[in-house]
């Protein structure tokens, strides 16, 4: 069977300012019908952008996808023609955001607003939309939700807006959700309580999700894989329990030891990776990590690691994987 | 880490309270007030760390800017070094600044864009009168190798640094005048992931080197965890719980500590897939109009009668008979 | 909403009361006055007859003994009489004012339609070669003086190419017809509106750019909605809003530009009035315009906010 | 940019201290602005012909020469000459000085008043900015232009009564930009930070919020000046501007008023129109050029 | 990308909004009566009582006893049929016209001769033309609150009213009768004196006795006059008069080029001369470009300075102008040098010193008088018009040439009287005169005079007085030529052209220009007789 979603060396590029800012620099990752991955990386990794660049949704100027395929339910997303994608859009794949206090329109209604794609992509009249947005709201848990399709977003707290977020990604029941860090902006409690919503969601309505996030222990009991991303490359991508037990590269280890443990007692000192991300106006044709890289040797500065598959779904970008696998047999688990 | 003596206490704060006033109508008149911080009480050890913990909008923040009178308090009492600093005098309180400093949460406006580093570090020595020209130039110097700048970046501006090297010259600046106290507020929040390390281990470093004592405002549990050595978690402008750091997370006292306890991720896929979380209902209530009783009622699960009609207090529950108290204001504290 | 809107009017009692103290002080001190304005150059006067209308006028009392009477007057809802033509200042104001209203209404009308339409463009297609040659056309037209433009186009489209006529509001001594003062209208409206366009486009363009990198169009877009219905419902509908400021800031603009175009072109409507009266020194007509603009500025920025919180449901007013 | 908005997209976003200061930075973007570079070289020219007016003038702006009168521009005259024989190049090149230095003392004038009046009243708040905000309204709501006639017609024509005038009656606008970016810096960590350390309000006034609205007052003083000219333009055109004999590009236009001149004599128009126009776009040009290159969303 | 239908959307509106105003839509309206649309002065609005433009409405609407008729030969008997003087001028029987009605329809009589002088006169009213009436009997007492009303006039029998004057005035008729139209009685006599400003009788409803009645006012825009088939001089010929309202010169011209307005008398001083060229081009306009408008412009000197005592001083600033070059030039060739005061050739003297360009002479004449030229002059003007500036330039140029200094200021029309008054000026560009006849208006010379500005020449005075006792002009020739010549060698004024108010008129309209191309000199500020009611269109 194919997979769902299957992104092949996908390059994505922005011109700003008469620089060029590398992006997403060649990735690639695959999806089953109903699983779920994690994208993780820090600010300026790319992992958004990715997830950007497979819904087609990077505009031009200043952003432009430079290369690669996003196969899609057996198409090639950046290949269709914009209405062909729009109706992909939304419908087949959905997406909730960060910020939810940003992400919904201010001046519109949340009823209009959840209609607007049903109507768009499922052909509802209004009142037929208005009953399925409101079905939606209860399926995300918002009390009354027919009365407060009429309400507007500054009347619900971040966490109903998440919620309605929700809701309206989920209402033309897409095969894939890609949820960009959808927690980051809210309480530890409402966090808690979104990634509970959305798991459950995932189980009832057999949905595939991307999850991105700069939090490896958010992502940690809700996925089945991870990918970990740095300078636009995909570093390391593992079945979840591999990857947090068996770490391959510097860069996940680092990430996975500078968390403070919630279990342990004094730690010691923190572990804490020097320096700075790359700059992406000048990516290194080196590994991106090296200059970061505790274990760098002169070949690191020198090429690019390729993604070599590791065989069980593992794959890692590093010259010295085996060996740095090897000096942390205890892995970052404590 | 190092634990901390409880012997002296730095800075004692007295029930305070920091409404912020609701005005409405023709003439303007006060109708009502956002309890923003209301009644809270608690000592800070001469060199400890205080975790000043809760979810946004619980007052945390409030509190710390209200210790340095950054904000006016309603009411209450802050008593540092022997003087309470919430009924000085503007001249007085200017002066005072130089024993308790602030780090800001945003490095990005925390630092004004149009200073150079150099100038941004030795203002407060100038604003004080420390020293000569010359020794100015040479503690900003030292300062900036302090928290681990290059000095030659000294006439540089801040906006050509990355966030965790600016969140390193908000120290530095913070560090001119040798203060005791340092407020820190969510000194972390802003950083990407392999940044915060760098801070969070400089600030511990410099506790050691210069003696200092901090309250750290945050709401990354397992950050205060590391740093503190002793924790208070605020609800809705009230201490809920406040006790050394270990109890406090290994065996909450209050349903509220526990549910936030609960909630933190940890990345280890087995675990996490297994856990149970305690998941809150609603959201947290309006600050203007708090709850009866109990402020945690409404989201409680095991909320009762009592909880509805009577205000728990802080009351000490099973502190070390050595060592600070544990205090925790919940009704059912023995049950939790 | 009705509090905040009796705290504004409120408000604005002291800002007008403070126009008008200022404005009639000022004009007091305008060289000669009403009696001797109106004497023709080339006719000596008897100084007793030159007293005698002064008396009449109530100009030889002290200047706040003046006032004082213009506002009592006021309070009762009179305006005072013209010095020159003793005709009611209500009277003279709500026979011109129409004419003013029609042609500052229709000016704002064409800036704000140019404008957004250019302003709208111009961002959607931002660095285009449309979006340069809008921003220098924009930057053209607040160049060029309103009055130079209403000359250029008296000259060409009414004396060279007789399409419009040169002056007035309708043909003189004919009954009314719509056509016949839409033809009328369309020089001066020009004239007083091109110039104004690029503010709005300027501001329509800023804020269309600004909208269109919030995270809400990327939601809009992520719904896979039309691109028609993401410009016009999500960023036009956000976008537009501060532009509605714009239209409250041009109000005073467009009372000074109408004074001098209402003057190119004869239209019969306050600006013409006032720069008659401030030529004849006719007080009472001066402060009748004054005020009166004064209240539409006052009135228009009441209304913008509403505006605002009438298109922005964030905005409550309390 | 695009994609997300609160994850700054470049991890270019944290480069090394580039030696590049903030003014630097705004001079890249500036020169980048291809019409405000446009705009700065024509001003420039502007200015140049401005100062060297006796040095470029090839006859007296004022004096006449009946023989020779409304001559067609030619190599004796290269804009022609007036009603009254006067070289029209000699005339707009010493016009010049006096339509820019009235744009710029009537600017200079303005933005002294609004950066006081609107600094005081954003730092103080309270009382003190309601009792100048209602002030800074009811100037705001004279229509300008009226309440310029009529100041005018007091004080009498002249050309530093024109700038008087301008200046007095065009500072609320930047009153209120100052005070609204007072307020919001107000609010920004620096000054708090700057309080923490027990710097007193006036330093904060002085140190730390005035360099922060120099760029933006700059801005908004450039698009004055723009308008300063027109404004000098439309009271020289009602007669109230700039008397004769001494050209300003203003009083030049008005002589231009009737058609009998739009017709027969363009040269008489159009140079000062243009020179008007000119001097306005190009103000305009930079102006916006340094909206963008000072604007401190812009600054990563 | 839909942005395309933005773009649609907004040019459909455009054009919709194109459509609208097109001009296509709007067919030439059919004008099937005889409409003579004439250029009118704004601010005239509230008749001869309170401005002095305020009776060029008079012609049509409102009449007097006797206007100026339009060659200025004489005065026009109009509401009067006749009048005598028993006694040399110190009483004036009326005979009144019979059978006259006002446009309501009732009749004119006595009574509304009575009552319209009593209302000119009346201090409560305060006309700003009273003091023409300051000859009759009992002026100063009703004026002073003495009398409530004027003695001197009186009603005889319906159609007769005596004048009784302080004594004799030979020319009282010529001079002062004529400033005065007759108001109704019957509308008028109930408002008080101190609302008669205010009353809708002038903006709504003028009923007068002349060939037009009032029709409507749209402020700001016309006045609507249509014809009064009763007239007492014949039906007039066209339907109506509409006055279209204009506050500028160069909108008039506009529309006259146009062909929107057919009329452009002297409203504001008519065609500037600079724009004469191109008036003349339009073909359906008749130029007169000639019209002598009597008034003579001068340099006006402030005698009160000392340094403008100096004879010689004042005859170098003469000398200094070269007045032919200024009018070949600058004046597009119109006007005549003038000299003296009276434009009327038969009231100059023969040998006038014509003060021919000499700037040596201006030069020595200065040196003779200690002339320093480091003063800065104080130089009043008013006229705002191109030509006037351009002319002011001009002096200011040739009198700098000879080391006179002026600095020019010109002037809001409010605040001429004001400088008039307080003297508050040192020289100025001034235009002020006779017209027709040296005895009609004021002497501007008189010792003590506003305009003489200090000057007093007895001599002058008393020759003035001697021509008012005649009535015949060949009697009164000698004494005003003897004035012509003193003022010209005293240089009381620097004279330097008579001006020209260029007219044009629309060829469709018949009667106007062809009464305007007769006129000798222009006659303005007085109700003419134009013989309205004979102006027809083709």
């Amino acid at each position: 069977m194919p997979s769902l979603l299957e992104v092949r060396d996908l390059v994505t590029r922005f011109y700003s300012e008469g620089a060029v800012i590398h992006a997403v620099n060649g990735v690639s990752f695959s999806l089953d019908t109903g699983a779920s991955m994690a994208i993780v990386g820090e600010s300026g990794s790319g992992k958004s952008v990715t997830v950007m660049s497979l819904m087609r949704l990077v505009r031009f100027p200043p952003g432009r996808i430079e290369g690669g395929e996003v196969i899609f339910e057996e198409r090639d997303l950046l290949r269709l023609s914009e209405e062909e994608m729009r109706r992909i859009r939304g419908n087949r794949i959905a997406m909730i955001f960060q910020d939810p206090m940003t992400s919904l329109n201010p001046v519109l209604s949340i009823g209009l607003q959840m209609t607007e794609g049903l109507r768009a992509h499922l052909g509802l009249g209004e009142r037929a939309a208005r009953d399925r947005a409101a079905e939606m709201l209860s399926l995300v848990g918002l009390p009354r939700p027919k009365e407060r399709l009429d309400d507007y977003p500054h009347q619900f707290s971040g966490g109903q807006r998440q919620r309605i977020m929700i809701a309206l990604a989920l209402s033309c029941n897409p095969a894939l959700l890609i949820a960009d860090e959808p927690t980051t902006a809210l309480d530890v409690t409402v966090q808690a309580q979104i990634v509970e919503l959305i798991q459950g969601l995932r189980e009832k309505l057999g949905m595939a999700v991307i999850w991105i996030s700069h939090n490896l222990g958010l992502v940690a009991g809700v996925v089945d894989k991870v990918a970990v991303m740095y300078g636009g490359h995909i570093v390391e991508q593992s079945p979840v329990d591999e990857l947090y037990e068996h770490p391959r590269h510097p860069y996940t280890l680092g990430l996975l030891k500078a968390i403070p443990k919630m279990d342990g007692r004094d730690q010691g000192r923190l572990f804490s990776i020097d320096g700075m991300p790359p700059d992406l106006r000048r990516p290194p044709e080196s590994c991106p990590f090296a200059p970061r890289c505790i274990y760098a040797v002169d070949r690191c500065r020198q090429a690019l690691p390729p993604l070599d598959e590791l065989g069980a779904g593992q794959s890692v970008r590093c010259w010295r994987a085996d060996e740095v696998a090897a000096l942390n047999v205890a892995g970052a688990m404590r | 880490m190092r634990t901390a003596e409880h012997k002296d206490v730095l800075v004692r704060v007295e029930d305070l309270k920091v409404h912020f006033p609701i005005l409405r109508g023709l003439l303007k008149r006060q109708v009502g007030a956002v309890r923003a911080v209301d009644g809270v009480s608690f000592d800070l050890f001469q060199g400890e760390t205080l975790g000043l913990v809760g979810e946004s909008g619980c007052g945390k923040s409030t509190t710390g800017l209200a210790m340095l009178r950054l904000l006016d308090p309603t009411s209450g009492r802050i008593v540092f070094g022997g003087r309470d600093v919430a009924s000085l005098d503007q001249r007085e309180l200017r002066a005072s600044r130089k024993h308790m400093q602030m780090v800001f949460q945003d490095p990005y406006s925390s630092l004004n864009p149009r200073m150079t580093v150099g100038s941004i570090i030795i203002e407060p020595l100038n604003v004080h009168k420390i020293g000569t020209p010359a020794e100015r130039r040479g503690r900003v110097q030292e300062l900036m190798r302090l928290v681990g700048l290059n000095p030659s970046f000294i006439n540089r501006y801040p906006h050509e640094f990355s966030g965790g090297q600016r969140q390193r010259i908000g120290l530095a600046r913070a560090l001119a005048t040798n203060p005791s106290l340092i407020v820190a507020d969510e000194p972390i929040s802003a950083l990407d992931v392999s940044i915060q390390a760098q801070v969070v281990n400089l600030m511990a470093d410099l506790r050691g080197q210069l003696g200092l004592t901090y309250l750290m405002v945050s709401h990354d549990l397992s950050m205060v965890r590391y740093i503190s050595d002793r924790v208070a978690v605020m609800y809705l402008g009230r201490i809920v719980e406040l006790g050394r750091r270990d109890p406090v997370f290994d065996t909450p006292r209050h349903p509220y500590t526990r549910a936030l306890l609960s909630a933190i991720p940890t990345p280890n896929p087995k675990r996490e897939r297994e856990r149970r979380r305690i998941v809150l209902q609603g959201d947290v209530p309006n600050p203007a109009n708090p709850p009866s009783g109990c402020r945690f009622h409404p989201r409680c699960p095991l909320a009762t009668d009592v909880c509805r009609e009577a205000d728990p207090a802080l009351r000490n529950i099973g502190g070390l008979p050595d060592g600070p108290p544990h205090l925790v204001a919940c009704h059912h504290a023995e049950n939790v | 909403m009705t509090t905040y809107i009796l705290r504004r009017l409120l408000v604005s009692i002291p800002i007008l009361l403070g126009i008008t103290v200022i404005v009639f002080f000022v004009a007091s001190k305008m060289p000669g006055d009403a009696v001797l304005a109106m004497i023709s150059t080339e006719t000596p006067q008897a100084e007793d007859l030159i007293k005698l209308r002064r008396g009449q006028l109530g100009l030889d009392l002290p200047l706040y003994v003046q006032y004082g009477r213009w506002l009592w007057q006021l309070l009762q809802g009179n305006l005072g009489y013209s010095f020159q033509t003793g005709e009611s200042v209500i009277d003279i104001l709500l026979a011109r004012i129409p004419a003013t209203l029609q042609l500052m209404g229709t000016a704002l009308l064409i800036a704000i339609v140019l404008g957004v339409a250019m302003g709208v463009v111009s961002a959607l297609k931002q660095y285009s070669r449309t979006d340069y040659t809008f921003t220098f056309l924009g930057f053209a037209g607040i160049s060029i003086p309103d009055f130079f433009l209403g000359m250029v186009l008296v000259y060409l489209l009414a004396i060279q190419w007789p399409l419009f006529p040169t002056s007035g509001i309708s043909t003189a001594g004919e009954p009314y017809s719509l056509v016949d003062n839409l033809r009328h209208l369309a020089l001066p409206a020009l004239a007083l509106g091109l110039v104004r366009t690029a503010t709005f486009m300027r501001y329509t363009r800023t804020s269309v750019l600004e909208v269109m990198n919030n995270d809400y169009v990327r939601t809009a877009r992520a719904k896979g909605l039309s691109e028609w219905l993401v410009v016009v419902r999500h960023i036009l509908r956000n976008a537009l809003i501060p532009v509605v400021t714009v239209i409250g800031l041009t109000l005073p603009v467009l009372f000074g530009g109408s004074v001098i175009i209402e003057m190119i072109f004869q239209w019969p409507g306050i600006g013409l009035m006032f720069i008659g009266a401030v030529t004849a020194r006719d007080s009472p007509v001066i402060m009748g315009y004054v005020l009166f603009s004064a209240v539409m500025v006052q009135a228009s920025n009441l209304l913008t906010d509403m505006a605002y919180s009438f298109l922005d449901p964030r905005i409550r007013y309390d | 940019m695009i994609a997300t908005s609160s994850e700054p997209l470049a991890a270019g976003a944290e480069p090394m201290p580039t030696g590049e200061s903030l003014w630097a930075k705004a001079r890249k973007r500036f020169f980048r602005h291809k019409l405000a570079v446009l705009g700065l070289v024509v001003l420039t020219v502007l200015v140049l012909m401005a100062v060297l007016a006796p040095l470029i003038e090839r006859y007296s702006p004022i004096d006449l020469d009946l023989g020779s009168m409304s001559q067609a521009p030619s190599a004796a005259h290269w804009l022609g000459t007036d009603t009254t024989g006067r070289d029209v190049w000699s005339r707009i090149v010493h016009a010049g000085r006096v339509s820019l230095s009235v744009g710029l003392v009537a600017v200079s004038i303005s933005t002294f008043i609004g950066v006081l009046i609107g600094g005081i009243s954003g730092y103080a708040a309270g009382k003190v900015d309601m009792a100048l905000m209602r002030f800074t309204d009811i100037v705001m709501a004279f229509p300008s232009l009226v309440m310029i006639i009529t100041i005018a017609s007091v004080l009498g024509p002249s050309i530093y009564n024109t700038m008087l005038v301008i200046g007095i009656l065009t500072w609320p606008g930047i009153a209120r930009l100052v005070r609204g970016q007072f307020l919001s810096f107000r609010e920004q960590q620096f000054v708090l930070a700057a309080r923490s350390i027990g710097v007193t309000p006036f330093q904060i006034m002085v140190r730390h919020l005035f360099p922060n609205v120099v760029g933006t007052v700059t801005v908004a003083a450039t698009f004055g000046m723009a308008n300063a000219i027109l404004q000098e333009a439309s009271l020289s055109f009602l007669g109230l501007g700039v008397q004769a004999p001494t050209p300003s590009w203003g009083n030049m236009l008005q002589d231009a008023q009737s058609h009998a001149i739009l017709e027969g004599t363009p040269w008489l128009w159009i140079a000062p129109g243009l020179m008007i126009a000119l001097a306005v776009l190009s103000i305009n040009f930079i102006g916006d050029g340094l909206r963008d290159a000072l604007d401190p969303r812009s600054v990563h | 990308m839909k942005t395309r239908k933005t773009l649609i959307a907004a040019s459909a509106a455009l054009v919709a909004l194109s459509l609208l105003v097109s001009p296509l839509m709007a067919s030439a309206q059919a004008k099937t009566d005889k409409t003579i649309r004439q250029a009118f002065r704004t601010g005239c609005m509230a008749g001869p009582l309170y401005t002095t433009c305020g009776n060029r409405l008079d012609e049509t609407v409102l009449q007097g006893l006797a206007h100026v008729t339009w060659k200025g030969d004489g005065v026009k008997a109009l509401l009067a049929e006749s009048w005598s003087t028993p006694d040399k001028g110190a009483t004036w029987i009326f005979k009144l016209r019979k059978g006259v009605k006002w446009h309501d329809g009732k009749p004119f009589t006595a009574d509304d001769v009575v009552f319209s002088y009593n209302t000119y006169a009346d201090p409560a009213v305060a006309s700003i033309i009273a003091n023409n009436l300051s000859d009759v009997k009992g002026y100063e007492e009703f004026r002073s609150g003495k009398a409530s009303s004027l003695s001197g006039v009186s009603k005889i029998d319906d159609h007769t009213v005596k004048f009784e004057l302080n004594g004799p005035r030979p020319l009282w008729v010529e001079l002062k009768q004529i400033y005065f139209s007759i108001l109704p009685k019957h509308i008028l006599g109930d408002v008080k004196p101190s609302e008669l400003a205010r009353s809708p009788f002038w903006t709504q409803n003028r009923v007068g006795t002349g060939p037009f009645k009032w029709s409507k006012y749209v402020p700001d825009q016309y006045v609507e006059v249509v014809r009064n088939d009763d007239y007492f001089l014949g039906k007039p010929k066209a339907d109506r008069i509409v006055y279209r309202i204009f506050a500028d010169i160069p909108s008039i011209l506009n529309a006259l080029a146009a062909n929107e307005v057919d009329v452009m008398s002297y409203e504001g001083g008519g065609i500037p001369v600079s724009d004469i060229e191109r008036m003349q081009k339009v073909p359906t306009l008749t130029v007169l470009p000639n019209v002598d408008a009597g008034l003579p412009t001068y340099l006006q000197f402030n005698f009160a300075q000392p340094f403008l005592k100096d004879v010689r001083v004042r005859q170098a600033m003469i000398y200094a102008i070269d007045r032919e070059k200024i009018i070949a030039t600058v004046r597009k060739g119109t006007g005549k040098i003038s000299n003296t005061m009276f434009p009327a050739t038969w009231a100059q003297s023969p040998s006038l010193n014509p003060y021919k360009y000499d700037p040596v002479k201006a030069k020595q004449l200065l040196k003779e008088a200690g002339w320093d030229s480091s003063r800065k002059i104080d130089f009043i003007y008013y006229y705002a018009d191109q030509v006037n500036k351009d002319t002011v330039t001009a002096i200011q140029a040739y009198l700098a040439a000879v080391g006179v200094n002026i600095v020019p200021r010109l002037l809001n029309p409010a605040e001429i009287q004001t400088v008039y008054k307080d003297g508050t000026f040192e020289m100025g560009y001034f235009a002020n005169g006779q017209g027709l006849d040296p005895s009609l208006g004021a002497l501007t010379s008189t010792c003590g005079a506003q305009l003489s500005f200090t000057y007093c020449n007895k001599r002058v005075d008393e020759l003035y007085d001697l021509g008012l006792s005649e009535s015949q002009r060949e009697k009164r020739a000698p004494y005003y030529q003897e004035i012509s010549k003193i003022l010209n060698e005293e240089a009381f004024r620097g004279w330097l052209w008579y001006e020209v108010r260029p007219l044009a008129f629309n060829k469709r309209v018949i009667g106007a220009s062809e009464h305007y191309a007769e006129m000798p000199t222009l006659i303005f500020n007085l109700p003419v007789y134009n013989e309205v009611e004979k102006w027809d269109v083709k």
